[in-house]
């Protein structure tokens, strides 16, 4: 549809489950693929594969996916990131390689690699997965503490290195965050069963509904495993207290997303407020829509420049029809049983804070109300300070466990840590994360056996 | 199709085209010729028509053509691929020749394909010969020193069509060439643009693969003729095709397909203010000229677009003649 | 060993196209114009009988005709055309390229006259814008004639010392039209005596890439057009000997011209095409009354072959040139070649034009011609059948 | 008779300063002739063109043989163009270059060399063009026509000149005509007629595409070509695929580096590169990592 028929009368919200990129089929993929120029040479690498942060040799698959072999696009794809299938779908593509790619600069659109990879990666799990090669056991034990993406990659990972890995989720089944919190518009079908069954297959054993939730609990690891891998995200949203949090359509983000993955659609009602200025509040406001609000409104405190959802989220989120109220400070909900309104007040930015960001200053007297029967908190999680706290000699900065970038050691050197709980926003910022922990962790090891 | 790699493979292996002739600093048809022999995978055999490309890439004894090159005169390219062509069907038949593909490629310019070249083009695709007229237009005789052709646009200055204080350039409509090589009925025609490279490596192959003629219209560059930098040739052209002046589209077996589609189409003047042939549309009393440009273009653009089907990839329809979209 | 002379009763049009069909060409463009539309119209139902593998192409245009002609040849197919008059006019620029190019084909052309007014009929002005063309040109007296040329055209143009087309010319309608009895050689004979066509760099050789029609500044032009002409002065001596060859395949003798009643002759007439026949006639009826006339009949006008035509034209004092055909402000044509091979010799030469546009040349129009040329002081050029 | 011959590239005003110059001398009562030498160049190829002037009138009709001076507008063309060709005995060529008269006397030996940087000049007279400089330079050291003539006549052949583009041209002119011509000359078999070489000629001007000569056209840049910072390239090959002299140069569908010999220099590889790894430097330097430019090493092909 040509942008300039797509008028708020001609606007179109696909439906609930409706993926907003849907799969491709073989004739489509062989000719997005044809459009790749196949860059990267003896010289510098493709600009798509070091915009990658799990660095996937992106012009290797495509060209396999136009020459007719998805599968050994797969093993490309996997090579790189054993959750190559889930990135596939919630990578900010825009951004990293596809925003990187080379047609840019001819004024077309780029190639559509989020697609292509998992067009490829469906492919293979479709077939029955090929592990990974798995080198000879080394006889050496690590524990990954959490199942979600970046504990998942660094089993696999350790794995492929031949150690005897045991991941601990507490959930009961796999995936963290990138299964519970992720909008079902970016991903429909979770590719993470099947990519927990390759890791199984490479020889990564599960703890499934093991919460390590005692001090005593982490002792005994410490003691079986030879180090520890710490991948053990975020915890709830950011406690933010607001006068009327006990009305009913007031929601968590995450709460909020994990009750319409596991198929009970909260029921919005009619306005929709979402407050916060992040990823995941462009997730819920689109998912609001889809849930058959008529008038979404993001609240954020200061403007559209400061916003860390990435810009073309906020674009895609405006052009579904998202309306967007800057400088607004939400200060209480109000309603007798049902949420019937948002008191806010505006705000004027200050001063540069810690952040780097100009503080929002309310403004006194300027309080208005936005009506709302549903509101969303989206304003961040925060760290799982009470576990870290267990950890001897761990370091915590921002509510973020502190490491080496390089090598994801703690302050305790048998613990690595990796994802979000040692910063990161996305699923491949988790893969890579989880790469350098394993890469660090095996370098340490060895280090200690040679010694 | 073939990727920008197998190209380059293709003219590692198999020199069709090179450097060491003489057109232009920044010339655009030279895009024309090695993206369409690179692109087309069978032998191939050319024939130019008197222009700027014949004169300035076999000044005698030098060649830039590795490939078997035929250049009889200005108007009748296309009355000699057909000798070309049913030679090689009379001589395959009598196993005089190896039994092998061949390709027959015409490259001529805008006069010699849309003025002076029409009545054999005409002849030449109403018989069916199979092979591939290319024509590289650049809007006017460039050879002969920048006059205006049947392809030079409304409005635009020329030596022969001068704006001058009591006059606006050209008074006359561009001749759409490619909607008369439609009209033949025949099995491929299609337009598309040095700038999209790939679009017009496609569509190379593609007509190359027809069992009848094939006409390409490229739009070309000329930074003499139009009034710009030489390093600005292919934006410039690009600009044509993102204002929508010059729609990619083409005409399979009959069924329109839309090409590209512009995000976000410019407004002409992005274009027309790039080149010196378009300067004095600026000025206030010719303003009415370049509405009236617009309105043209704008008119071109709809027609095709009614008739092109956009809503379906076209290769899921015809999926044995697969191609890229841009 | 000579064939028995079977004859068959055809137009020269139809006889033209039986050695077409004899020869097989690959490739025969073609575009229909009176008076040649009989040997296309022939050949094309021939092929359609399936007794030539021939690929005709129907072009637009005679330009597009020899540009075919050309390209196909070129590419290293056999290629015959035919056209005439306005055809060749159209063609003209086309058929300077293919002689540059040395792209051999044969064409024959029915002899017409040029608009305007629009004529359809006799006269040779078409073949003479074609004559510095490059261009072998030979023109038949009768339609046996313009059987045996074609035969030999393919042979000339394609020898080696040549690589040249070839155009052989019969007059329209008198012979094209004309059905007169023709000695045909059989296929086999035919396809034994034009062989295979080879060229040396034929287009179509795509391991063996050639440029063909290249742009020339003037440091090579000039070379380039000399070869032309040293092509050209090598056709006398290669047409000797395929004549020779062919005497001996069909029992018939030809040569660059004919002489007839020539040895003593105290008057003679140079003609080419079919007022040949009529001056024969002519001559034998004034021997009877004794008078000392001969005939030099001119089958090749180009190249022009002036030594021999001084030669045999030496002893004869008075000699008349026929021509059919006009140089507009100058001397007609065939007249100012004679001249030029005559210069200094003693011979009083007469310029005649006559039968332009299809106006009869009699018999008796020739006689007085042979009467006047002795008793008259030389002048302008005279115009037989004009009316005044 | 004077006689005067112009070399320069295609787009650089040979050809217009030669009617200029002839234009002046017309005004001052002399008969004169200018005329160029047309070929399939576009431009920036090599052109030449003819000034002539006397007191009486001029019947001859061909190219100039034996000139009395040679003005060479673009240095590059020494080593393309024997300039120095029939000069006349006492013939000078004044030549547009920033390099010493001494210097380019070593590559033109046996002649009187002329120099002035007339690009240079015309940039402080304000202009870009240094053909009138020479212009002005050449009609300096012939003592004719006079600078006012040639002003004049600049005036009347460029009519459509803004006021300040003429008076900046004029500013241009004067400062040739008064320029201190830097001179040399070097022992050398001086200036000789190149004999025209035999060529054996195939029937039909065939030309055979495997041994046909493909002629350097790299002389058509203006002193800038294009350089790589390989660390910065991604072998898109876009730059191949725009490039109208096919002076990319790839091997196993990799680039490797400029086809010098035939690169115009017309900037479309810049254009073309998505990550700025290609640029325009000066003739005889090298981009090496970091954008470090360097002095070329070694001749041939190179990134």
């Amino acid at each position: 549809m040509p942008e300039n028929l797509t008028g708020p009368t001609l606007r179109r919200i696909p439906g609930l489950f409706e993926e907003v990129k849907p799969p491709l089929g073989d004739l489509e993929a062989v000719v997005e693929a044809e459009r790749c120029l196949r860059c990267g040479g003896p010289y510098a690498s493709a600009p798509c594969l070091r915009a990658c942060p799990a660095e996937v040799d992106v012009p290797a698959f495509v060209g396999a996916i136009a020459e007719g072999d998805p599968g050994r696009a797969a093993a490309v794809i996997l090579e790189a990131n054993l959750l190559g299938g889930t990135c596939a779908r919630v990578c900010p593509t825009e951004i990293l390689c596809e925003g990187s790619c080379v047609l840019h600069h001819e004024g077309r659109r780029p190639v559509d690699i989020g697609r292509l990879q998992r067009y490829a990666t469906d492919f293979a799990f479709g077939l029955g997965l090929k592990p990974r090669k798995v080198a000879r056991p080394n006889g050496l034990r690590v524990a990954v503490i959490g199942g979600g993406p970046a504990g998942l990659a660094a089993s696999g990972e350790l794995a492929a290195l031949g150690y005897d890995v045991t991941v601990f989720e507490a959930r009961r089944e796999p995936g963290g965050l990138a299964r519970f919190a992720i909008a079902p518009y970016r991903q429909n079908v979770e590719p993470i069963p099947q990519e927990v069954e390759l890791l199984h297959r490479m020889g990564v054993h599960f703890r499934f509904g093991k919460p390590i939730d005692t001090p005593e609990k982490l002792r005994d690891l410490e003691a079986h495993f030879d180090a520890v891998v710490l991948a053990v995200g975020l915890g709830q949203d950011v406690e933010v207290k607001y006068e009327g949090d006990e009305l009913e359509g007031v929601w968590d983000s995450l709460v909020f997303i994990e009750a319409l993955k596991t198929g009970q659609p909260p029921k919005v009602g009619e306005r929709v407020a979402v407050i916060g200025g992040g990823n995941t509040a462009m997730d819920v406001a689109r998912e609001a829509l889809r849930l058959g609000a008529t008038e979404v409104t993001v609240l954020y405190r200061r403007t559209e420049a400061e916003m860390p959802a990435f810009p073309h989220e906020v674009a895609e989120a405006r052009q579904e029809g998202v309306h967007f109220q800057w400088l607004t400070l939400p200060i209480r909900f109000l309603g007798r049983y049902r949420l019937e309104a948002v008191e806010c007040q505006y705000v004027r930015l200050g001063e540069p804070d810690a952040s780097g960001r100009r503080r929002p200053e309310p403004v006194s007297g300027t309080e208005f109300r936005v009506p709302a029967d549903t509101v969303i908190k989206a304003i961040g999680q925060r760290p799982r300070q009470e576990f870290l706290a267990w950890v001897e000699g761990l370091k915590l900065s921002g509510g973020k466990v502190e490491v080496d970038p390089a090598t994801g050691q703690t302050g305790n050197p048998r613990y690595f840590a990796a994802g979000d709980a040692a910063g990161g926003a996305t699923v491949v910022q988790a893969v890579q994360s989880a790469k350098a922990a394993v890469r660090g962790l095996d370098a340490y090891l060895r280090q200690g056996v040679g010694a | 199709m073939p990727s920008l790699k197998t190209l380059a493979h293709n003219a590692e292996t198999d020199v069709r085209f090179t450097g060491g002739h003489s057109l232009c600093r920044g010339c655009g048809a030279p895009t024309v010729v090695r993206t369409v022999l690179n692109s087309i995978p069978t032998p191939v055999v050319v024939v130019n028509a008197t222009g700027c490309l014949e004169v300035a890439t076999t000044r005698y004894p030098t060649t830039a053509w590795g490939v078997p090159w035929l250049h009889l005169a200005f108007e009748n390219a296309a009355a000699a691929a057909s000798g070309l062509e049913t030679a090689y069907r009379a001589l395959r038949k009598r196993g005089a020749i190896p039994d092998e593909p061949l390709t027959f490629v015409v490259f001529g310019g805008d006069g010699g394909t849309y003025d002076i070249g029409l009545q054999a083009l005409s002849g030449a695709l109403e018989r069916g010969h199979r092979f591939l007229y290319v024509c590289y237009d650049n809007e006017g005789y460039m050879n002969t020193g920048i006059q205006r052709s049947g392809a030079t646009p409304f409005a635009a200055a020329t030596t022969t069509s001068p704006s001058g204080r009591r006059d606006y350039g050209k008074h006359q409509t561009r001749k759409d060439i490619t909607a008369i090589a439609i009209a033949h009925h025949i099995p491929y025609v299609a337009q598309a643009a040095i700038s999209h490279w790939q679009d017009l490596s496609d569509k190379a192959v593609r007509a190359s693969q027809q069992q009848g003629p094939a006409f390409l219209n490229v739009l070309s560059g000329c930074a003499l003729g139009w009034g710009h930098p030489p390093a600005d040739t292919i934006e410039v052209v690009r600009l044509a095709v993102e204002t929508r002046y010059w729609p990619l589209y083409e005409v399979v077996q009959g069924h329109y397909w839309l090409n590209h589609r512009p995000e976000r189409p410019l407004p002409l003047e992005e274009w027309l203010s790039r080149q010196d042939r378009f300067k004095h549309l600026f000025a206030s009393e010719n303003r009415e000229h370049l509405t009236e440009l617009q309105a043209l273009v704008d008119a071109e653009w709809t027609q095709v677009e009614a008739r092109a089907v956009v809503d379906a990839p076209w290769f899921e329809a015809r999926p044995e003649m697969r191609g890229g979209r841009v | 060993m000579l064939e028995a002379p079977a004859l068959s009763l055809l137009t020269g049009g139809e006889a033209v196209a039986v050695a077409v069909r004899q020869i097989d060409p690959d490739v025969f463009p073609v575009y229909p114009i009176t008076p040649q539309t009989p040997i296309i119209q022939s050949f094309a139902q021939m092929v359609a009988d399936g007794q030539a593998r021939t690929e005709i192409i129907n072009v637009e245009s005679e330009h597009s005709a020899m540009s075919a002609a050309a390209a196909a040849a070129l590419a290293g197919a056999r290629t015959l055309t035919a056209t005439s008059s306005q055809g060749l006019a159209l063609m003209v620029e086309v058929v300077y390229i293919a002689a540059s190019l040395r792209a051999p084909v044969v064409m024959a052309v029915g002899n017409r006259a040029l608009s305007g007014p629009i004529n359809i009929h006799a006269d040779h002005s078409d073949a003479m814008l074609a004559r510095d063309t490059g261009w072998v040109q030979l023109f038949a007296e009768n339609a046996q004639e313009a059987y045996d040329l074609m035969l030999l055209a393919p042979r000339l143009a394609e020898h080696p010392e040549v690589r040249l087309p070839v155009m052989v010319g019969l007059d329209g309608f008198t012979i094209t039209h004309s059905a007169e009895p023709v000695a045909l050689l059989g296929d086999a004979k035919v396809q034994a005596w034009v062989g295979e066509y080879r060229h040396p760099y034929p287009l179509l050789d795509t391991a063996n890439p050639v440029t063909v029609g290249p742009f020339a500044m003037p440091d090579s032009y000039f070379e380039l057009r000399y070869q032309l002409q040293e092509a050209l002065e090598r056709v006398p001596g290669v047409l000797e000997a395929l004549c020779r060859g062919y005497a001996r395949l069909s029992g018939r003798e030809y040569a660059a011209f004919e002489s007839y009643r020539l040895e003593d002759a105290e008057r003679a007439l140079v003609v080419m095409g079919s007022a040949a026949g009529t001056a024969k006639e002519a001559i034998d009826r004034l021997r009877e009354q004794g008078e000392k006339v001969g005939l030099l009949k001119l089958r090749l006008f180009r190249p022009f072959p002036a030594q021999a035509l001084r030669e045999a034209l030496a002893h004869v004092p008075h000699v008349a040139v026929l021509d059919r055909a006009l140089s507009l402000g100058s001397f007609p044509p065939l007249y100012a070649e004679v001249c030029a091979a005559l210069y200094g010799s003693p011979t009083r030469l007469q310029s005649y034009a006559g039968g332009l546009g299809g106006r009869e040349i009699y018999t008796e129009d020739l006689m007085r011609l042979f009467g006047e040329l002795a008793e008259l002081p030389a002048g302008p050029t005279r115009y037989v059948g004009l009316r005044r | 008779m004077r006689e005067i011959r112009w070399h320069g590239r295609g787009g650089q005003g040979a050809k217009s300063m030669s009617q200029v110059l002839a234009e002046a001398w017309l005004r001052q009562g002399r008969w004169v002739q200018a005329f160029p030498e047309y070929g399939p160049e576009r431009s920036g190829a090599p052109v030449t063109a003819y000034t002539r002037a006397d007191a009486r009138p001029i019947r001859i009709h061909h190219a100039v043989r034996n000139p009395d001076a040679v003005v060479v507008l673009d240095p590059s063309l020494l080593g393309e163009v024997p300039v120095t060709a029939g000069l006349r005995p006492g013939g000078f060529v004044l030549v547009n270059s920033p390099e010493s008269a001494s210097s380019l006397a070593e590559r033109l030996p046996g002649v009187r060399v002329l120099r002035v940087d007339g690009s240079a000049l015309a940039r402080t007279a304000g202009g870009n063009y240094a053909n009138v400089v020479l212009l002005g330079a050449v009609a300096g050291v012939l003592g004719e026509p006079a600078l006012e003539a040639l002003q004049q006549a600049f005036a009347a052949t460029f009519a459509k000149l803004s006021p300040e583009a003429v008076a900046v041209n004029f500013k241009a002119l004067e400062a040739g005509y008064r320029a201190a011509l830097e001179e040399a000359e070097r022992p050398g078999p001086g200036a000789v007629q190149a004999a025209p070489t035999p060529r054996e000629d195939l029937p039909g001007a065939v030309v055979l595409a495997q041994d046909a000569p493909h002629p350097r056209t790299g002389g058509w840049r203006t002193g800038l070509k294009p350089a790589v910072r390989l660390e910065a390239c991604v072998n898109c090959l876009l730059c191949w695929v725009y490039c109208p002299d096919a002076a990319i140069l790839t091997e196993n569908q990799a680039f490797v580096g400029f086809d010098y010999q035939h690169c115009k220099g017309c900037e479309l590889c810049v254009k073309a590169c998505p990550t700025a790894a290609i640029e325009m430097v000066p003739e005889g330097l090298e981009l090496v990592g970091q954008g470090q430019l360097t002095p070329r090493t070694q001749g041939g092909r190179h990134a």
